[in-house]
Parts: C-alpha cells; structure tokens; sequence
C-alpha cells in the first residue's frame, strides 16, 4: 500500500509518500494514523489533531472510519483550499 | 463538452473562453480567482493530488451538465508557485441560456471550493503559512446539496 | 471604477478583463450574450437610444456597486448589424471575493434585460422582424426588485 | 419638442425623429400618442396598440400618464430587447 501526504502533512512528516509494511491490526484510516503517530517525531507532529485530517482511499474521498483493507493507494491531507 | 486541465502554466483567458463560444452557444458565463495582491503576499503556491484533482474535477463538471442544460464546462486550475494578480482558477460555462450558464458557474466554483484536492500556501517575506479551509466555503458549497436534496 | 460602452465594434473579450483584474482584486465573474446560431438567424442587429442607453447602463452598474463590495463593474454592448456567434453584450465584475462578483454579474446582465434601451431585429434570409420582450427576462428582473423591497 | 422614435415604431411611421407642433391639449405621453395616431398611415399602424409601447420623457422612462409639459424629448418605442 502506497500512503500519500499533501500539504502540511506532506511537511512535518518530510515525505511525499511511502510504502509500509503494515501490522495486522490496521483495518481502517483512522487505525493507519495512530500507527503512524506512534513513530513519533513528524509522524506524531502531522497527526497531533485527527478531527484536522481528511483522506482518499484509491483517489475516493472518505471518513476517517473508512477501511483500507485491500487499498492500493491511501493520501492524508489537511481540508482542501484550492480556487 | 467537458474540458478540465490542471498544469503551472498561467492560465490563457482568452483561447479557453473561445473555445466554448462555437456552435449554438448564446450564453457564456465564467468565474476567474486571482491572487489578491493587498494582504502582502508574495509568493501563493498551489499544491494538487495528480490524478484525484482531475477525476473530482470532472465529477463536479458532471454533476453540472447533468443539473443544467449546458453545451460546455471549463474547470482550468493553476498549480505551483504564483505571484499577487496572477490567475489560480477559472471556470466558464456555456448554455443556450444565461439562467443555466449563470447559475452552473456559480455551482462550478463553489463546489471546487471544498470538493477537489489543492491546497494554498502563502509566502510572506520570509514567512509560508498553509492557508486554513474556510467555513463559508462549506457552507457555499452545501447550499447547492440542499438544493440537490429538493 | 464603472466602464460603460456601447459600440458597432467588436467585443474585446481579453481587454475588457485584464482592465478589471488589477489592484488586489480576487474574484473576476463575467457573463457574456452572444448570437446564437442554431435558429437560422443570419444577422441580428441591435438599435439603441444613444445617451439615454448609456445612462441606463452607468444608473446599473452604479446600484451593483452599492449593493455589492465591488472593485470594478464593466457592461460593454454592441450595437448595429451582427453575425451568429459573434459576442452581442459583456458585463464583468470584479470583487474581493467570489460572491459579490458572481451575483452582482448576475444582477447586470438581468437588469440590462429589461432596463436599458435596446431592441434586436432578427434577419433570416429575406424576412426581417423585431424580437418580442420576454416575461422571463422582466421575471428575471423583479427577483432582484424582491430583494430590495426586503 | 423633439419625439424620437426606435425600432418598429420608427419603422412602421417611416422617421427616427420630429419637432411637431403641439396643440394645448395635449400633455401626456397617452395624449401625445393618441394626437399623433390620429394623423393615420404608419402612425395609426405604429400606435394601433398603446399597452404595447413605452416611452421616455427627457431620457427618463415613464408610464403613459407621464407628463409631457415642460419635455424637451420624447422617446416612443416598444418593450426593450437587449443583452
């Protein structure tokens, strides 16, 4: 699984993307971000605030409840502000 | 006709409004964002999702033709680093008619606002801050699905 | 800043905007009439009521500016024989923000409608004939009349 | 006073423009009207039907109980058709 960082995510953390090995117990969005809280350092700066968070889970927008059991391509960002 | 393009490139008002104006059209609307040059920004860089940015941007100008009686839909949006007056987005509709081309324009830029993936950060002297989503642009956005629930 | 112009020339669709887009304007919208050519019209030509259309044009785009935080409102119209596809009318406004320039160019181009004196003359092949007024446009109208009596 | 006249108005009576001069009685738009409809030809043509047409007196529009005493200008001419 590829995750994908934009914006202010993308910059505390220092990475665009990256490819983890997963544990077992990461089923949904919100389950993959404390995973990668508990890195500390980046990771725990970008996800200090959830309820900040939105993702994409294989280019579709969705809650942070949703799963990402058998997703190829996962993307954390902060809410959009283009336009 | 459908017509969505995301690239750094400023953004050519003219070739994309002619582009729309052929065939029957009689009713031409657009909306175009610029960086405000008031609030001392020096520097406004657009960040995108490669390939999720395009599809939300094509489901939004879906959604349009199917709401309205169009004959085109424009969504052109710049990304990468831009100066105070330079052009970020612009969106033109085309319809036989003004009420459907004024109202979908309305529609096109509202729903960019909060549907598709860019995010700002602006450069002040030395100082970059990412701009904050707004909460009147969800609420722009929503009056339309309010609309939709009708 | 208000533009009015009324003219045989053609619309210029690029200089029209760029006028509008300095200073630290964020929001451009614009809505722009042009011939259609799906209903055998060969020419259309347009009369006006010369000073007293002007003065109508400047009493609409005074009163957006009241109504609306506008930086810049421009109605350019042409005036004499046209072709289909040709662009017949532009009203543009300029605005900090995206609200105030999309209902205030909504709000000029149905004023326009039924509040400045012009009258089109349809030509299909040999038979000429005057276009009739539409209640919808004088609908189209009241509904910002509504709005203010509010 | 001038009386101009546009668009099938000016057509049907044959001029764009007049300086008649008017008897006493005449002092609104709808007794102007009435005056120079009785002249027939294309005037009785053009004013056949007064609710079809509106006027403006010194550039201002007005109804057809407008006063035209005192008016330098006055336009003739059906519903406007512009934009």
């Amino acid at each position: 699984m590829t995750i994908l960082y934009f914006a202010w995510v993308r910059e505390r953390i220092g990475l665009a993307e990256e490819a983890p090995r997963l544990p077992d117990g990461v089923t949904s969005v919100a389950e993959l971000i404390a995973w990668l809280a508990a890195r500390g350092g980046g990771y725990a700066e970008a996800f200090a605030e959830p309820e900040r968070l939105r993702a994409a889970v294989d280019q579709n927008f969705v809650g942070l409840d949703a799963s990402v059991i058998g997703a190829r391509e996962v993307a954390i960002f902060p809410p959009v502000t283009g336009g | 006709m459908i017509r969505i393009h995301v690239s750094p490139q400023p953004i050519d008002l003219l070739g994309e409004t002619t582009k729309v104006e052929g065939g029957n059209v009689g009713a031409v609307a657009s909306f175009c964002g610029l960086v405000r040059a008031d609030d001392g920004v020096d520097v406004l860089e657009l960040e995108h999702y490669p390939g999720a940015t395009e599809a939300a941007l094509e489901r939004i100008a879906r959604t349009a033709t199917q709401r309205w009686s169009l004959q085109a839909a424009t969504i052109v949006h710049r990304v990468g680093p831009m100066r105070p007056g330079e052009r970020i987005v612009l969106v033109i509709t085309a319809a036989p008619h003004r009420r459907d081309a004024l109202d979908a324009c309305a529609y096109l830029i509202d729903r960019l606002k909060t549907d598709a993936p860019f995010w700002k950060r602006e450069t002040r002297g030395l100082e970059a801050r990412w701009v904050e989503a707004r909460a009147s642009d969800t609420e722009a956005a929503s009056r339309w699905r309010a609309d939709d629930a009708k």
